[in-house]
Order: structure tokens, then sequence, then C-alpha cells
């Protein structure tokens, strides 16, 4: 009876806790500000600062629990040719995205600022071509490349050609800072 | 119209004398057996079809760049599995004549053979020479040889189950019965694998 | 009423394949009104006529012991009509489809259009061995009348079917294949067409037009389509395009002879020229035009288009260059 | 050796039925407490907590429908987001067909499948049980990701591409995929029970040819679920599978193709339909006997009708598919058939209208819903004869002409009936009669709604109104009959709170029934009501056709099967002639726990393939335990309680 009893209380927590986390991963939000949705200005630029020195406060991108949103950015990354350079993830012209070598950071900040403000050596600046909430789903998309966001968020393959594993396959490594831009490294 | 009034004065069917422990399609096992075999036998079908289905969208088959299945160990592994029978048919028989020693042992034979076989399986599994996430012809093999397995394996449990049983204090006659009942079972599980067998490693050979 | 959005009725045919379709369901409907009547009847009749003490008898018994011969006979014969009921049904049935699925009659003459589903917008072409032939344009399809429409049709992304019901039935478009359909306008007009397989948020509103007039007045809209945009001239326009051409617009649009080239959404190159705008759920009107560009989410949830926050002269500059796209 | 071991007993030979009685109660009952409840083999136990279940979702999908049809009442209405529409019409149409229809007709078979045939139980009673909590198990699972928004959304049919990984991210998908692999899980073991049980528990003389009809209907259907569902339990492991671990069987671009989901899918679901349909046809021929007072007209022509329409439901999946563009030869040949199962249809009716002509009918509440099913089935038949055409289909295909076709084909025919069999059948499931005043009022209602709300819908879909849509624009002009639909749909929610008042009022205070209150012509009138749960002291022996009805003062009864213990009585296939004893299972908790295990296995495969070494392992253990004799235990645990008691 007893045993009986906590199988099933054992069965309502791991159903609750299920149902729980799949709130935040199911919404469809198609039109909003993410909450972070200003952080250009708050890309710091400079290392310099007046007074004492803040201490960082690791940031969240507003998307990577939320499956919808990854999805998007994934359709995204095709449609305006992220692949061109970066191929899926693997990298091309412009540098891999699915390793753990990251030459400007991978914190989320880091991508939405790269993405928005563009890099040295060919990385194109999209200020004003894309709306924040698009530039938060490509950047949720864009850690999830390296295993990045949970994987049931993560999104699964693509109906096109294999090229590499599904994103929810791969796996979550220590990001390295790389210095050099492999676009830099010309004969 | 109201329910019957029994007394002693009825008449009567008596069914005391009736037999509790009884062979083929007499026994309701078997036909649970059947049942089942039948579930499996059309979700396999299905597979077939569906490969064939997948098939009509390719020029050559297996797709281009994608190898042609190993042959060496899936025939080795069939042959094996076919010749297996004859063992399930010793086990069948002992039940049938009621020994349950032999019974036993024809029980640990035939859970070894299923052991073997789900060693072989893996070599099955490396001769198809595909990925299930290369392409649908990848992923429609290994999904049917897959799921093939999955028979074995819970066919090697319920013999393991039925050895463990008949060893035990537990046993009963009746139990004999559902002995033969798993050799009956083995035979399906055999010989779904055989057509499959010549599906997936010769049929990209045999009908180009 | 259907005012700006066009015809929708499969029981208002306005071409040969759609006016087949509809005799077939006058006549399904009348022989199955009269099936029903029968049988309805006999129902009827069965359940309250008056009844001999003999036949009311409440002993249980075999139906088959009670009833004399005849009742066995006039099941038979109601099985035997059925039977010749539904082989006249597949004579008529074949009958009408045959001709519906055969070429259509003058077979070279015919136009041919690629149609291309996306989520949730049509993509229609005019194709041409001649590249600058080529017509593009987006959820208005231009058609002569009385010259039979040749439609390949595709999708990019999920299954959607193409579907106007006053000129011919549902064909599917499947990502892969092709498939096609053909189609004849009898008469001038606007006919409506509407996604009719589920393909996400925003099926329910993604519709298209056939427009259908005469030949001369169709080359006349095939000539102005070939070019590209015309540059504008007023200042409030031209700085319209630099708007266009500065912000997210040109991620996803196209508008030949400028620098926007995306394949993504629409081409926009003659949107001016459309009788309405996100695929067919708007009037083609300015404040239309701005409300769905500021807000399209709340018009289609869903839908591809993104929200943007422009600056209300930006607006009004973008409103009047998109409105000279003729 | 069979048949020396049955002595045709001399006259004097019966024990006392007492005595059998209390031996019986003791070595069937089931134990007490929640464990006891949980561990439950009796067949009625099972089907009663099946039919509860299936009507509380029968309940919770029309109350999707609601929701649907508020925000469908006005053009633009902006009552619902297309998010939460396509949660709802995707929730709707898997509820009503997985956890409602299908499972409530199987749980009427499974109840009186065995009083009918005069059986103790069913077959594997305990696989019985197993199923139950499995289809429990999926249905919650389909109404908790409801309830926190993670709902399927791409429709009951769920096609590809849309529900796979490049469109529908996230989990959705999956759910369904899932909740379909329960449901057929139970699905498939119910037909197993119901066929092994017909086959080999009839009662002695219950020859092949006097199987009541709803026997014959229910082994029919069971048929149909061995052969149907595994398509539709294969595509969604196919489907679960691309999601999960990148197969690709539905990519085009890898070889996989769209159209592979749509032909395994239409080939379960056009049986579907009669796997819903035919049972209802074995609940109205049962009515229409006992109500008109005659066995049903044509017995033979019936079982023939019902088999053929088994075999021929095979035949047409692809009427579902006509738009995709099939070749010419194959479009006719679809046709044919489709236009074909109109024949053992018709003739159904055609002897149903013959009984009734020489019947003595008595119009009680179960008889209005049986000849309601004429009246509304019909519509639905001649309109399926209609989209079986494929030019007028390309025109009605995937609109609301279809919406209104299909719910006068399953809610004429099979709500309706199964309604009717609510009411025929409630006296024998719970001991009380419904109310008939009520009952009528009830019929009224929902026969009004059921026409109110899908009767305009033929006209919008001919107007073109698609389905699966979340709203409409003012222009369409489609807004009144949206209004009227919506109307109508209040209507038959107003009767089914009538129907829930009456069935609340009957277990309060409703008359008792008594074993046969309607003088019926099967055997589970013999039984008590409710039945015990060895449901016949003494089995009967039959001696005709209807078997109460041929049955005479003096017919024997079955005597020799031990009462100490559960034992049952196994008989031919052909001729039903006992064959030998078998020893029944005692009442387990063992298939509860593999129903959870059975749980975690398939939700875990929801998140990761892992779930299937780790849920396999799971469920290794109580499949152990539920193959290991346990009898000796029960029979200790009995007699410590009874000495307790006592």
């Amino acid at each position: 009876m007893r045993g009986a009893t906590r199988a099933l209380a054992a069965a309502v927590v791991l159903a609750a806790a299920t149902a729980l986390s799949a709130c935040e991963r199911e919404t469809r939000r198609f039109s909003e500000q993410p909450p972070a949705a200003a952080p250009v200005s708050a890309v710091v630029m400079s290392d310099l600062q007046p007074g004492p020195s803040t201490p960082d406060l690791p940031m969240r991108s507003a998307y990577e629990e939320n499956a919808w949103a990854v999805g998007e950015g994934k359709r995204l990354y095709g449609a305006f040719n992220c692949s061109g350079c970066h191929a899926n993830g693997g990298g091309g012209i412009g540098p891999p995205l699915m390793d753990e070598a990251w030459i400007y950071g991978d914190a989320p900040e880091n991508i939405f600022a790269t993405i928005v403000e563009g890099r040295p050596n060919g990385m194109p600046s999209f200020r004003g071509r894309l709306g924040n909430q698009q530039v938060w789903q490509l950047v949720a998309y864009v850690r999830s490349l390296s295993g990045k966001v949970a994987k049931d968020v993560a999104p699964g393959r693509s109906d096109h050609m294999y090229v590499s594993p599904q994103e929810q396959e791969t796996r979550d490594t220590t990001p390295v800072r790389s210095s050099t831009p492999p676009g830099a490294v010309t004969p | 119209m109201s329910g019957i009034q029994p007394s002693l004065q009825r008449s009567t069917i008596d069914v005391a004398g009736l037999p509790t422990t009884v062979f083929g399609p007499r026994d309701i096992m078997w036909w649970g057996t059947l049942g089942f075999l039948v579930i499996e036998g059309t979700t396999l079908f299905i597979c077939v079809a569906a490969y064939f289905f997948l098939w009509r969208n390719e020029a050559t088959w297996p797709p281009e760049h994608t190898l042609r299945p190993s042959l060496f160990w899936p025939t080795v592994h069939v042959l094996f599995l076919a010749a297996s029978n004859l063992l399930a048919r010793q086990l069948s028989k002992a039940a049938h004549a009621l020994d349950e020693h032999r019974t036993r042992r024809w029980l640990l034979v035939l859970a070894a053979v299923a052991a073997v076989s789900l060693a072989l399986r893996w070599q099955d599994f490396l001769a198809l020479n595909a990925r299930w996430d290369t392409n649908a012809y990848g992923s429609i093999v290994w999904l049917t040889v897959g799921l093939h397995a999955t028979l074995i394996a819970a066919e090697l449990g319920e013999l393991c189950l039925m050895y463990a049983l008949l060893a035990s204090e537990r046993r009963e006659e009746r139990h004999l019965a559902d002995a033969s009942d798993v050799a009956f079972y083995w035979y399906g599980l055999t010989l779904f694998w055989v057509p499959l067998y010549v599906m997936i490693y010769l049929g990209p050979r045999l009908l180009r | 009423m259907i005012e700006w959005s066009g015809l929708h009725s499969a029981l208002d045919p306005f071409g040969p394949q759609a006016a087949r379709v509809h005799g077939l369901w006058r006549f399904l409907w009348i022989v199955s009104l009269a099936v029903y009547v029968l049988v309805i009847a006999a129902l009827a009749w069965a359940a309250l006529r008056r009844r001999t003490p003999a036949e009311a008898d409440p002993t249980p018994r075999p139906a088959a012991e009670v009833a004399g011969p005849a009742l066995r006979t006039t099941i038979v014969g109601a099985t035997v009509a059925t039977v010749l009921i539904l082989f006249v049904f597949l004579v008529v049935d074949l009958a009408t489809g045959r001709p519906l699925t055969a070429a259509p009659r003058g077979g070279r003459g015919a136009l041919e259009i690629e149609v291309t589903g996306h989520q949730w917008w049509w993509q229609v072409e005019y194709p041409s061995s001649r590249p600058d032939l080529r017509v593009v344009t987006a959820n208005e399809i231009h058609v002569p009348t009385g010259r039979p429409v040749v439609v390949t049709l595709t999708s990019t992304d999920v299954i959607h079917s193409f579907w106007p019901p006053s000129l011919v039935g549902k064909r599917d478009m499947i990502p892969g294949e092709k498939t096609s359909v053909w189609f004849q306008a009898d008469t001038p007009g606007v006919y409506r067409g509407q996604c009719a397989e589920f393909c996400g948020y925003q099926h329910a509103k993604m519709a298209f037009q056939i427009v259908a007039e005469p030949a001369e007045q169709f080359e006349r809209w095939m000539a102005r389509q070939r070019d590209s945009a015309r540059t504008p001239a007023d200042s409030l326009a031209l700085r319209g395009q630099e708007v266009f051409l500065a912000t997210s617009c040109v991620m996803c649009h196209t508008v030949r002879g400028t620098p926007a080239g995306s394949r993504i959404g629409p081409d926009l190159t003659h949107l001016a020229s459309r009788r309405t705008i996100a695929a067919g759920s708007l009037p083609n009107t300015r404040g239309a035009l701005a409300g769905w560009i500021v807000d399209p989410q709340s018009i289609k949830p869903g839908t591809r288009m993104p929200s943007n926050q422009i600056e209300p002269d930006d607006l009004q500059a973008l409103l009047a260059y998109l409105e000279s796209l003729k | 050796m069979t048949t020396q071991a049955v002595r045709p007993g001399s006259t004097a030979t019966a024990p006392d039925e007492a005595e059998v009685r209390a031996a019986l109660d003791a070595s069937w009952g089931r134990p007490v407490g929640l464990l006891g409840w949980i561990s439950t083999v009796d067949h009625k136990d099972v089907a009663r907590r099946y039919l509860v279940t299936a009507f509380v979702f029968f309940i919770l999908g029309g109350l999707d429908a609601a929701l649907m049809r508020i925000q469908l009442a006005r053009p633009e209405n902006r009552f619902l987001t297309p998010d939460q529409y396509n949660q709802l019409f995707t929730v709707h149409g898997t509820t009503m067909m997985f956890l409602f229809a299908v499972p409530v007709m199987t749980a009427m078979g499974l109840y009186f499948v065995p009083l009918m045939i005069g059986a103790r139980n069913v077959s594997f009673p305990r696989l019985n049980n197993y199923g139950y909590w499995v289809y429990l198990i999926g249905g919650v699972l389909l109404y908790v990701s409801l309830f926190v928004n993670s709902a399927p959304d791409t429709g009951w049919f769920s096609y590809v591409p849309l529900a796979g990984p490049g469109y529908t991210p996230g989990k959705r998908a999956d759910i369904y995929a899932q909740t379909v692999t329960f449901t057929e899980i139970s699905a498939l073991i119910t037909a197993v029970e119901i066929i092994v049980t017909v086959f080999k528990h009839r009662a002695p003389g219950m020859t092949l040819n006097r199987i009541p009809l709803f026997v014959w209907a229910m082994l029919v259907t069971s048929f149909m679920i061995l052969f149907a569902m595994p398509w539709v339990a294969t595509a969604s492991l196919f489907l679960a599978a691309d999601r999960l671990i990148a197969t690709h069987f539905f990519n085009p671009a890898e070889g996989g193709d769209p159209m592979l989901w749509q032909h395994l899918f239409w080939f379960f679901g056009h049986p579907e339909v009669y796997i819903i349909f035919i049972p209802a046809l074995g609940m109205i021929s049962s009515i229409l006997a006992t109500f008109t007072r005659r066995e049903v007209f044509g017995y033979p022509v019936m079982v023939l009708s019902l088999v053929a329409t088994g075999f021929l439901g095979f035949g047409l999946w692809v009427h579902h598919m006509f738009a995709t563009g099939i070749p010419q030869l194959g479009q006719s040949y679809f046709t044919a058939a489709s236009a074909m199962i109109a024949i053992p249809s018709g003739v159904q009716i055609f002897c149903w209208i013959a009984t009734l002509w020489v019947g003595r009918p008595r119009w009680t509440v179960p008889m209005l819903y049986a000849t309601a099913f004429v009246v509304l089935f019909l519509i639905g038949g001649l309109s399926g004869v209609m989209v079986a055409s494929v030019p007028f289909d390309l025109q009605v295909h995937d609109t609301y002409f279809v919406v209104a076709h299909l719910h006068y084909v399953l809610l004429g025919g099979a709500v309706f009936p199964l309604f009717g069999a609510f009411y025929y059948w409630f006296p024998k499931i719970t001991g009380r009669m419904l109310d008939e005043r009520l009952g009528r009022w009830q019929f009224g209602l929902f026969f009004a709604g059921v026409n109110l709300t899908f009767f305009p819908m033929h006209y919008l879909g001919l107007h073109g109104m698609p389905r699966r849509v979340y709203t409409y624009l003012l222009e369409s002009g489609w807004g009144d009959l949206n209004l009227l639909a919506t109307a109508g749909a209040v209507t038959i929610a107003a009767s089914v709170l009538l129907f829930i008042l009456n069935v609340v009022r009957a277990l309060r205070a409703g008359p008792l029934a008594g074993n046969d209150p309607w003088g019926g012509e099967t055997l589970e009138w013999l039984a008590e009501s409710p039945p015990r749960p060895y449901n016949f002291a003494f089995q009967p022996v039959v001696q005709g056709r209807a078997a109460l009805w041929s049955r005479t003062p003096d017919a024997p009864v079955v005597v020799g099967l031990r009462t100490d213990m559960r034992e049952v009585l196994v008989t031919t296939v052909m001729d039903a002639a006992p064959d030998n004893r078998h020893r029944h299972p005692d009442p387990d908790r063992m298939p509860f726990v593999a129903a959870l295990a059975t749980g975690v296995l398939f939700i875990s495969l929801v998140f990761t393939p892992w779930g299937l070494p780790v849920g396999a392992l799971l469920l290794a253990v109580p499949m152990i335990l539920w193959g290991w004799p346990n009898e000796e235990d029960n029979e200790k645990q009995r007699r410590q309680e009874r000495e307790t008691v006592t």
C-alpha cells in the first residue's frame, strides 16, 4: 500500500516537473520585445570604466528555453544565409559555430553584439536590418549549435540534405577563447 | 424472465473430468501468443511496405553514396535462426510429453540461442553500412532490424522466466503448456526474420 | 457578401471545370434526396403502421418467422436498387472526372503558371525561356478569360493546397513534388482561392485571388509586371525607398530595379497594382498597409513578417514609396 | 478425450446454488482497499473504468469543441489565438478518435461480450487491466500537455512536414506520437482479449451461428483493430524517430516522403471509422431485437454485412488523399470501393426496417436513439458516397462539408447508438433504471443540437469555408451559419448536462432494475444487475440463437468447475463444445505497476532516446513478477482476511 502510494506520488511529481518545464519551452511568442531587448547599449566596447569596476553579470538570452524561438532562429539562420559563411555550424569562410572556440565570446550578449555590430574580417553588421526579437532568436539558435541550450529545446533535423547531426545531439563544451579569426590567416 | 432457479432437479453438463493442461489451439495462451504474433507481424509488414515505398523515390538502391549492406554475418545469423527452429521443436516435444526435466533443458538451450542471436544482431546492425540519420534508406533498415531485435530481447526474457518458473517450487503441469507456447512464439519470431533478411540484405543486390 | 475579396463558392462556377462539378453536385443532391426520402418514409411506415393483434403479439419470435415472403423480396429489391444507383453514380462520376483530369483542349495554347506555397503566402511565377520575360508576383494570379491555364504547384515548406472553388477543385502542393491542375475562367472577374490543407498558424488567412480579364488587358498587365520598379519621382517616395533599403524590409523582399533582392517574402516590385495585401487578408489601402507594416502579428499572429518599429515620418515615406510601386 | 470427459449429468447432480454462490464469492472476490482496486481482474471493473474515463474524455473533447465554436461564432473573432485554436482542434480530434470513440466502443465490448456469451471473464484479465492503465496514462498525458500550453497543434492527422522537426519545434508533436502509442497499445490488447474470449469462452451450445449480433460486431471490430492499429503505431514511431533521433522517413531531401505518412496514417485512419461504427451496429441490433420482441431479420445477411464492411474498410484509405494527385486508375478503384461499402450498410438498414415492420415496437429511449441512427447516419452515408466521387471531393475535401459529413457519420452512426446503448444497458451495469422522461428530453435536445450544429456546415463547405481555420473574414459571408452552428453546440452541451443529471439521479435513487427489466434476448439479462464477479453461478448452456428467448425451463447448466479457486471453462472455436478447464488468474497489482513503467518508457521517449533502455529495464521488473504465479500467496492472504473478518 505504502509502496504504491509512494510510486504514485513519484509519478505525480515527475509529471508535474515535466509539465512545468513545458510551460516556457512551448510558448509561442509571436510578437514581443524580449526582456533583454535593449542590450546593444549594454554591450561594453571598452574595458575602461569610471569608478570601481562592476562585477560581470552573466546575461541569459531571453529565448534559450523556448523551443519555438530557437526554431525561428534556425529558420532565420537559413533564410538570411548565415550558412553562406558559417555553413551549418561547421564553418567555411567564417568561423565554425559548433566547436568550443569563440573569438568574440560565447555569451549571449557577445553573440548579440557580433550580429548587430559586425566584426572585422567579414562579419557584416545587421544593425537596423533585424528586429531585436529576431536577433535574440538567432543568438539562441547559434548557441544551440554548440549544445548550449537544453536538448529538449534545441531543434531537430531540418528537411534538408544531411550535413551534420541535429542540434539536439551536439554536446556542450567548455568555451575556449580563440584569438585569431580563421579568416585572418590568409596566405 | 428472471434468473435461473437451479435446484437439485435441474439437468447439468458436468465438466469436472475435462483436462487442465492442453496444448496448441486448445489452449487459450496459444491464441494469445498468436494474437501478439499477428500484431508484431503486421508491424514488420508495415516496415516492409515503407521500405518499398521509399525505394520508389530513389534511382539506385541503396541511394547514392551509401554502401550496400554486408552479407557475411547477417547470413550466418539468419541460418542460425532458421536452424534454431529444430531446437524449438525439441522444446515443444518435451513439453507435450509433459517431461519437465527435458523441457527445462531445452528452455535453457533456447535461451542461450536467443542470447547468441542478440550478439549476432549487433553484427546485423554493423553490416547495414548506413546510419539511421544519413538518409531514409538508413532509417528504415535500422528501424526494421531494431524492431525485430526488441522481439528477440523480449523472447530471451520470456525464456529465462519460463526456465526459472519450471525450476521453482511453484511449477505446475499447466506451465508446460506455456513452455510449448514459447516455442511457438520462437517459430514466428524466426519466420519473420527470413523475409526481412532477404529484403534488407539481399534486396539491394537482387532487384537493382 | 463578398466585396473586395472575390467570388469563392463551389456553387458559383465560372469555368468549365467548376461547372462540371456543379452539375455533378446537382445530380448527387437530387438522387440523395430521393433515396433519403424513400428510406425515411419506409422507416416511418414500419415504425408507425397499425398492427393487427396477431402482428402485435409480444411473444418474442424471429422476425423472419413473422415476415411474409413479400418482405424478403422487398429487401432484395431495395438492395438491388442500391447497387444500381451506385452503379449509375460510378458512371456519372467517371464521365465527369475524365474530362477534368485530361489535359486541357488546345493544349499548346494554354497559359503556364507556377505557384509555390509558402507559410503563409503564394508565390506566383509566369515562366519564360527568356529571363527578362519572366514575371514574379505574389498572392494574385492574372489570367486571360477563355484560355486554359495550367498551374504547376509545389511548396517550399509544408503541404498547402491550391483551391479557387469557383474555377476548379483543389490540388495539394507538396514539398519535393510537382503537381498540376488546370482551369479556365469564362467570365472576367475576381475569384478568390484559399489554402485547403492545414499548414500552421495562418492557414486561415492564406488566400489568393485570380483576376480573369480579357486577353488584351491581361497582356497589358503582363507587360507592366515585366518592368522593374521605377525610381520614384517625388521626394517623399524617394525617401521611402531609402527607408525600405535601410531597414528590415530589404532582408526579405524584392523590389526589382533596386538592391532589394531577397526571396524570403513576397516580391513587392508591383505591390501597388495588387488588390490585397497579406495573402488576401486585407484590402490594399494605405491604412491597412500601415497597420500591416507596424504590427503584422496582431493581424496574422505567427506570420513570418516581424513587427517593425518605424518612426511616423519614415512610415509615411515608406507608404508613399510602396504606393508608388504600380 | 474431450467429449468423453463431459458427462451430461443426470437431473439430480446439481449442487446447491446458494453454496456455489458463497464459494464463488469467496474465490472470485476482489481484495479490499486501493491496492485491491487497482489489481482487479474483473472485466466489468475494467470496462466500467474505461466507460467512465472515455465519457470524461468525451466531455473534455466536447469542451474543446465548445471553445472552438465560440471562436468561430463571429468572423475575425479574437477569443482564441491561432496557437490556442490549433491546439484545441488537434486535441479535440485526437480525444474523440483515440480517447473516446475507440475505447468507449471496445469497453462496451469488454463489458458485454463475456456476459452475452455466458463466460465468467475475458481470457487474459490481467493484460486487460494493464491496457486500461496504459490508456489512462496516454489520455492524461495529452490533457496535461493542453493545460501547460504544450498540446499537439498539427491536427489529429498530424501531417508531415508540418508535424516534423523542422516546422513544429519543441515537444508538441512528440506528445501526439506517444499519446497515439499508448492508446494503440490499449486498443490492441482489448482486441486480442475480445477475439480470444469469443473464440474460446463461449458457453456450451453457442455455435458460430448462434453468436449474438453485438458479439459478431465486436469480433469484426477487434480484427480490424488488430490489422489497422499497427499502421498508426508504426507511423507515429517513424514520426517520433524523425523528431528525436533525426531519421529521414519523411524528409524528401534525403529520400524520405511526406506521402508515406499519409498512406500509413489513412491505412489506419479509414478502418478507424469502421472500428467506431461497427460496434454501434451491434448495439442497434441488440436494442431493436429487445424492443420489437423480434430476432433481427436476416441474421446470416447481417453477419455477412458486418464481415464485408470489415474487409472493405481496408480498401478505401486513398479516398482521403484524392487532392494529392493520385493516378486516374487508382482514383477510379478507390471511388468504386468507397461506393461499394454503402451496400452492406444499406442492407443492414433494410433488415432493421424489416425487423421494425414485423415487430411490436416499444418506444423507449434506447429505441428513439436507435431510430435516430437511421435518420442521421443516412445523411452522413449519402454525403459519404458523394465525397467518394473524385471531382466532387476535390471541391469539398478539407472544407466544412466534410466536417458535416464526418460528424453525421460519427455522431449519428456511433454516438446516437452509444447513448441508446447507455440507456439500454445502464440497468445491467448499475442495477438501477435511468429516468425515461429526462431521457426523452435529452434525446430531443441532442437530436436538435446535432442537426443545428452540423447541417449548416454542408452549406458552408460548398460555399468555400475550409476546415481547421481559426477565423474567417467578414466578407466571406459565413458568419450567420457559423453563429447557428454555435447555437447548436450549446444545445448539445445542454443535452449532455441533462444526461449527467439523469445518471447522477439514477445512481442515487433510480428504481431498482432486477435482472431483466426489458425482457432481453441475450444472456447478459440472465446475470444479476450488476453481475457478480463471476457473472453466472452456473454457466448456462445455449439452446438457440436468441439465448434467453429460446431457453427452456429445464435448460441444462454447466457444473464441475472448481469453486474453491478461479477456474473457467474453455470451449472449442466452432461448436463451443466443452474442451478444457483453465486456471484463471487472481487479482494482481503488477499490471498497474507495469503500466506505470510503460508510461515512464514512452513519456521519457519524448525527451531522450535513452528512455527506451531505461524504460525497458523498469518494465522488466513488474513483467517478471506478473509472470510469476501468485495464486498461493493470494490464497493465504484471502484466508487471513477471512479470519480477521470472522
